[in-house]
């Protein structure tokens, strides 16, 4: 076999086009490709953090039913279903974008990445201002905080551990990829993706509906099981 | 023959004493015993082969100069095979062996005897079916500069009866460990714990090790069970049942502090980990939040009811309550102990028995020491 | 390394109109499949709503005793077909390297092995341990001598004035009825370590509480308003 | 397949032109400079070095507090008489009488002991200092897969070691490095700067787990996709293998005690009661979270052990891995089965269906570790065994894993640990483990590649007498535990009955023994480092890529050209060591007409 191809740098064309790889990889394609599987690696780890969630939730259910039914009913399905919507539809604008990286679509990529971090906003907007602060104000809360006087189950602060532990984790996990989205359309808009190049849309996309994932099976356990 | 047989078996119970120690004193301890002293045997004959084989090799096959290494393959699949599942086989036996015992003591026949074991920071107290509790214990003398008297209790079981302990923990994870039962069982808060024994030979003091790490005095958290003949432990437990009733109050207090309290509180004066109960009653007590309160009958109800209301300036919150572990009767023997161990008691404390004066003034701990 | 070695002798052949890019690695979903996906998904996830209205209208309004399974069983199916299809599609792993559905397989194992043998141990302690509860002491951090958080919510509740009974008896819907019907009903059956969890609120059987005051049980102060 | 050029092999992200020439260790100017040039370094070696200096740190502090444990136990104190005979007796710190909190301070010891060793030291001993350093120049490739990710993770190790620190100044921690719920989340009252030092130890490990996940991350990617042309899966050193099996575990594992510490944090700061019994939670469960994490750690500790001796072994004998394949199968089969047998630890605390259920899976991760040991011994079989240091701790590892191995299955027999459990019988178990195999293999491997990571060599004769100091020592401190534990000594007592007394005072003499081993071995590496004389490339005569191919110490972009890979790692009898000189090895048998190896 003769020389592989190589990464040639060009001359001209956009920062992606220009782009080469790091030196101890082959090739762009030899780089996205271990960036990839990286990423995938961070991702089963991220499985595996909210698989402590899930224990414990399915654990604590065992033990104490009844507390779970009790805060369960609390919960409005309305918000979460009209969240679990907008999570939906902000992992098809992720991947959408994705593909408008790949067949460099600067602008559909820009407005892709626009439309997922307004539906990360809203997520989190709803999640405080319409679930959190009237739970707060009523004190359905965590632990030391639990100032509810009609609950029925002397457990029920252990649900409410449950509740905000799971979803403030998730939460957090939507924040910090509404900042790596931010990141990315910075990036964006200097011409960093093509279709050469889109390692970074990739990577945060795959994080994107990792969370979107894990919020799937938050939204039945938390508020449709009863 | 027989002097060999004899010499075989003395070899091998010197052996079982080196690895082991003497025979366990109940009857699963022999289930692990064997199984242990199987599993010691399996051991020492394959670690004897491997680095036999490895010894060997290394002097075989030192390097020399001029000696060239000879090929050899670079695997076997049959050796492989074999040493793969050779050692499996072994090790289905040793499982087996160990479920059977295992198995043996979960599995306690529904007659048995129950005793509600108790575990907090840091003591046991074992109530008995009659509703006795303990009313011995031996000394635990530590050497006095550091803490101040500590004694363990002395629990009781009947020899050649089935057992079976109930336990909980009042505050954080214990472990009861009878080492000579070759047994023990976690103790965990808001649940029960089993432990099922049956003693063999009466007459024997075996120690009781908590063995989960509990705290600054884990090492403290100790207790001896007694083994006696079936009627005397009946007789006993008759004897505990109405002995705290019995006694004047000031005695009473004496016999539950050094049940359930001298853990944890002095009665000479020395800090430990809450504070020591010399001159306490009628003090006023400066409390963690900045409060002042005076130590009066009151005060000490809700401490020993309610520890965590009023915590003392410089302790921190370690009490478990004693709701429905203390009754009326109790508290009141504990009450008057404290006002005869204190200057501040109002002159009208009943302070009738001269034992009482003397328990609480200075040379108590002189006294205790001779007498345990 | 021939698997690495063939996708780049494929590149260096169309140097030209690929590059380095090779058409196993770099797959464009089109639009199309991307919104039939995000569709299915918004339609399962309105399904698995309704499925659990449906089920509660059965229990509650006609009455009809479902299992319990039943809601868990439908709800976590959809999220599992959810899931899938958004790591098929929109995480591409229908055209990736199978290491990397591996990755993930492998990360499934794990969570169901830890899930799986917690409760192995935790979730048959229920027909292991036959103990009734006289001498169960909680231990730990949530109560000394205060009583538990749930019951001090209330009581404070009523000594504000704040507490209002019919609050009380109307605010959850959700709460099967029967619940407090004591031991015999159901719902004390649902709950494995009845007696070992925390002390009864008000709405507790009375029976019991007499049982526990013989053995001088530490009761919290029994909740007003009953 | 012929190399592959890149455009910019030699500068680019490995901070602007140098000579190609130039060992990694060159300095690049004054020194600042060069401290700039290591603490923004995205270059494995140095990384690996960083590391290394960082783990042995972190290795004397825990030691300290071993030590100290030790010397409290050397007496008890307090003296019991029961019936004539001492019985239960007290408590001394030895620092003397006027630390009058003897227990309080030996718990806060041994705490730190354990939490340091465990998450601090054996966790990322070889993986991250030997791992980082070689696992590149093995598979042949320039550097990690992810260089900055790799030197983030040092910072997040150090910046978790200044957290543990922080508690250690607070005042220590007294829980134990298991950190068992409810005793942690009640333990130093609220309000106090003594409340914080726990969170500050819980956040430690907490963050310490993300700095393992990275290390883990980047390894497996890293032996997936950049092992060089030529080079397959069984190409590939047993050291890498062994160092993948661990980083798979590290990977799956390691985001388990993430969230469980998370929740503690929680639990202590909030009383979300999740693991408090007074709220309806679960102290077991607690357990369970922990241990699904910190039993497959364990694999994660010894997997990279076992991966250096297969290489010292194979080196020192000259010979093929017997049975390479079952090796690296029986690595993959640990690491796989690690994941479930974490109930062990629970026996007493666990009901009856699950203890025997892990009882059975316990049972059977013993036998890929026995073929593992089967097979290095039969790697001697027709060697030619030059016993050098690192062959000496090699052989060192074989004898104490044996004793380590074997005593697991006491352990792991549900009766007999129903007496085992928690006392010094464990304590003594998996020090010989973590200690005597781990430790062991890894102060062999240093000794190994001292060589090729410094170029300098060392002082043999010092070198062995560490060895058989620290040999000596390590076995006189904790074989007389496992007669302690069997006979009834919980661990974690700050005091004891008479009958322990004497091997409590062996141990602690054979703790010095200990001590001074490991200083002999440090004035050894800091002799080599002042006064060594030159290493060649392949001092020893190794096949594996880091010796024939990279100099001692290697350059800065590890290879002139990238490596092909035309003979497996230990093919001694066909291949004659490149770089080596042929009158220090011997040479292999003619070759049978025809014949192969294989």
């Amino acid at each position: 076999m003769s020389t592989l191809h190589a990464d040639h740098a060009p001359s001209g064309g956009t920062y992606a086009d220009r782009y080469v790889a790091a030196a101890h990889f082959r090739d762009r394609d030899h780089e996205f490709e271990s960036v990839k599987m990286g990423v995938w690696l961070f991702l089963s780890t991220e499985i595996l953090l909210f698989a402590g969630m899930f224990v414990g939730y399915a654990i604590l259910r065992m033990l104490h039913p009844e507390a779970f039914i009790a805060g369960s009913g609390k919960l409005s399905t309305f918000w979460g279903l009209l969240n679990t919507v907008v999570l939906l539809i902000s992992s098809w604008t992720v991947a959408m974008a994705v593909r408008s990286a790949q067949l460099g679509k600067q602008g559909a990529l820009q407005f892709h990445l626009i439309v997922t971090n307004l539906c990360a906003t809203a997520f989190v907007v709803i999640k405080l201002v319409f679930e959190y602060y009237p739970k707060w104000q009523e004190g359905k809360l965590p632990g030391k905080w639990f100032s509810y006087p009609y609950a029925v189950d002397p457990s029920e602060p252990l649900w409410w551990g449950i509740y905000f532990g799971s979803t403030a984790i998730h939460a957090t996990h939507v924040i910090i990829g509404m900042g790596l989205l931010t990141w990315l359309l910075i990036r964006a808009r200097k011409g960093h993706f093509g279709p050469h190049h889109y390692t970074a849309v990739e990577g945060v996309g795959l994080y994107w509906h990792i969370v979107d994932m894990v919020w799937i099976f938050l939204f039945p356990l938390l508020y449709l099981i009863h | 023959m027989n002097s060999l047989l004899l010499t075989a078996g003395s070899f091998s119970d010197a052996h079982q004493r080196f690895w082991i120690g003497k025979p366990g004193n109940s009857t699963y301890a022999a289930d692990v015993e064997s199984a242990y002293m199987f599993i010691v045997w399996v051991s020492i004959i394959s670690f004897a082969v491997l680095m036999g084989v490895m010894f060997y090799f290394v002097a075989r096959y030192r390097a020399r100069p001029g000696l060239a290494p000879e090929r050899s393959p670079a695997h076997n699949t049959a050796l492989e095979v074999t040493w793969s599942v050779a050692p499996m086989i072994i090790l289905v036996i040793i499982f087996f062996w160990g479920f059977r015992g295992y198995m043996k003591v979960q599995l306690a026949p529904s007659d048995a005897e129950e005793i509600v074991m108790r575990g907090q920071k840091w003591n046991w107290s074992a109530t008995y079916v009659n509703g006795a509790q303990s009313q011995e214990s031996v000394r635990l003398s530590a050497s006095p500069e550091h803490r101040g008297v500590v004694d363990v209790p002395v629990f009781v079981v009947p020899a050649g009866r089935p057992i079976r302990l109930r336990m909980t923990s009042a505050d954080v994870i214990h472990a009861f460990w009878i080492p000579d039962f070759r047994m023990k069982m976690d103790v965990i808060p808001n649940r029960f714990t089993s432990l099922n024994f049956e003693a063999m030979r009466e007459g024997e003091e075996h120690e009781v090790f908590c063995a989960e790490y509990c705290g600054d005095y884990h090492s403290e958290m100790a207790a001896l069970i007694r083994v006696l003949p079936p009627a005397e432990y009946e007789q006993k437990l008759r004897e505990w049942a109405d002995f705290i009733s019995k006694l004047p109050p000031v005695e009473r207090g004496q016999a539950i502090w050094k049940q359930k309290c001298a853990t944890c509180h002095t009665v000479d004066g020395g800090k430990n980990t809450g504070p020591s109960w010399k001159d306490v009653f009628g003090e006023e007590q400066e409390l963690s939040d900045g409060a002042r309160v005076v130590a009066d009958e009151n005060y000490i109800r809700e401490s020993i009811y309610e520890p965590a209301k009023k915590i003392v300036k410089g302790y921190q919150n370690q009490m478990p309550t004693f709701q429905g572990q203390i009754n009326d009767k109790e508290l009141e023997g504990i009450i008057a102990y404290m006002k005869s161990i204190s200057k501040h008691a109002p002159a009208a404390a009943p302070a009738p028995q001269p034992a009482a004066g003397a328990a609480g003034a200075g040379e108590k701990k002189d006294e205790q020491k001779k007498n345990p | 390394m021939s698997s690495h070695a063939d996708p780049h002798a494929h590149a260096a052949d169309h140097p030209r109109t690929h590059g380095h890019w090779n058409p196993h690695t770099h797959v464009v979903v089109s639009a199309r499949t991307l919104t039939s996906v995000l569709v299915i998904l918004l339609v399962f996830t309105f399904l698995t709503v309704g499925a659990a209205k449906a089920e509660q209208f059965v229990m509650y309004t006609i009455g009809f005793p479902l299992p319990g399974w039943v809601n868990v069983a439908v709800a976590l199916s959809i999220a599992v077909v959810k899931a899938v299809l958004v790591a098929m599609f929109f995480m591409q792993l229908k055209y990736d390297n199978p290491m990397n559905s591996l990755v993930m397989i492998f990360c499934l194992m794990a969570l169901a092995s830890f899930l799986g043998f917690t409760m192995l141990d935790l979730g048959q302690r229920n027909s292991i341990y036959p103990f009734k509860s006289e001498y169960i002491v909680p231990g730990g951090t949530g109560i000394k001598g205060d009583g538990p958080i749930a019951t001090l919510a209330r009581q404070k509740a009523i000594q504000d004035g704040t507490y209002d009974p019919e609050h009380a008896a109307h605010a959850h819907k959700f709460i099967p009825p029967g619940q407090d019907d004591g031991p015999g009903s159901s719902a004390q059956r649902s709950r494995p370590l009845k007696g070992l969890t925390l002390p009864e609120l008000g709405a507790a059987p009375p029976a019991k509480h007499a049982e526990h005051s013989e053995h001088g049980k530490p009761e919290p102060a029994p909740a007003g308003g009953h | 397949m012929t190399t592959i050029t890149s455009p910019h092999a030699g500068h680019g992200d490995h901070g602007g032109h140098h000579d190609h020439d130039v060992s990694y260790l060159h300095p690049k100017g004054g020194i600042w400079t060069t401290i700039w040039d290591w603490a923004s370094t995205i270059d494995h070696k140095k990384i690996g070095v960083m590391y290394l200096v960082a783990i042995l740190f972190m290795f004397f502090l825990g030691g300290m507090a071993a030590i100290a444990v030790r010397l409290e136990l050397m007496e008890p104190t307090r003296e019991v008489t029961v019936a004539g005979k001492n019985v239960v007796t007290g408590q001394l710190l030895a620092f003397g009488q006027s630390l009058q909190k003897g227990n309080e301070n030996y718990n806060r010891m041994f705490t730190l002991h354990g939490a340091i060793m465990v998450f601090m030291v054996i966790v990322p001993s070889v993986p991250a200092s030997l791992g980082n350093f070689l696992l590149p120049l093995m598979l042949g490739a320039k550097d990690v897969a992810f260089p900055r990710l790799n030197l983030l993770s040092w910072y997040v190790y150090v910046l978790g070691s200044i957290f543990a620190v922080a508690a250690i100044i607070m005042g220590g921690v007294d829980t134990g490095w298991t950190f068992y719920t409810p005793y942690s989340t009640t333990t130093d009252v609220e309000g106090n700067m003594a409340y914080w030092r726990i969170v500050s130890m819980i956040l430690a490990a907490f963050i310490l787990g993300f700095s393992s996940i990275f290390t883990g991350l980047n390894f497996v990617v890293t032996v997936h996709k950049l092992r060089a042309p030529g080079m397959g899966w069984f190409d590939m050193p047993l050291f890498v293998w062994g160092i993948y099996g661990a980083a798979i575990i590290q990977v799956l594992a390691t985001p388990v005690i993430g969230i469980t510490l998370l929740l503690l944090i929680f639990e202590r700061l909030f009383r979300i009661g999740i693991f408090d019994p007074a709220m309806g939670g679960d102290p077991v469960l607690f357990q369970h979270f922990f241990w699904f994490y910190s039993h497959p750690v364990v694999y994660v500790m010894i997997l990279p052990g076992m991966a250096i001796i297969n290489e010292i072994i194979a080196v020192y004998s000259r010979k093929r891995i017997f049975g390479y394949r079952a090796v690296a199968f029986s690595t993959l089969a640990i690491a796989a089965i690690s994941f479930i047998v974490w109930g062990h630890h629970l026996f007493t605390s666990e009901g009856e269906v699950a203890a025997v259920v892990f009882s059975a899976i316990t049972f059977l991760v013993a036998i890929p570790s026995a073929i593992k040991v089967f097979n290095w011994i039969a790697t001697l079989y027709k060697g030619s065994i030059r016993l050098t240091t690192p062959m000496l701790y090699a052989l060192g590892f074989l004898f104490l894993f044996t004793i380590g191995g074997l005593t697991g299955l006491p352990l792991g027999t549900l009766s007999v640990d129903l007496h085992l459990h928690d006392s010094y019988f464990v304590v003594a178990h998996f020090h010989y483990v973590m200690m005597g195999s781990t430790i062991i293999a890894f102060i062999g491997g240093i000794h190994h590649w001292w060589p090729k990571m410094f170029g300098r060599m060392y002082n043999e004769f010092f070198a062995k007498i560490g060895f058989w100091l620290v040999f000596i020592g390590f076995n006189v401190t904790f074989f007389p535990q496992f007669m302690m534990g069997a006979h009834g000594m919980p661990r974690r007592y700050a005091s004891y009955t008479d009958e322990f007394l004497i091997y409590h005072q062996i141990s602690t003499i054979g703790s010095w023994v200990l001590l001074v081993g490991f200083l002999v071995h440090l004035f050894v590496f800091i002799h080599s480092l002042l006064a060594g004389r030159l290493a060649p490339p392949n001092p020893c005569g190794g096949l594996t890529l880091e010796w024939t191919d990279a100099a001692s110490p290697p350059i800065e972009h590890n290879f002139h050209h990238e490596p092909v890979v035309n003979h497996g790692p230990y093919d001694y009898d066909d291949v004659f060591p490149k770089q080596a000189d042929p009158k220090e090895f011997p040479m292999p048998a003619p070759l049978p007409a025809g014949a192969r190896a294989h």
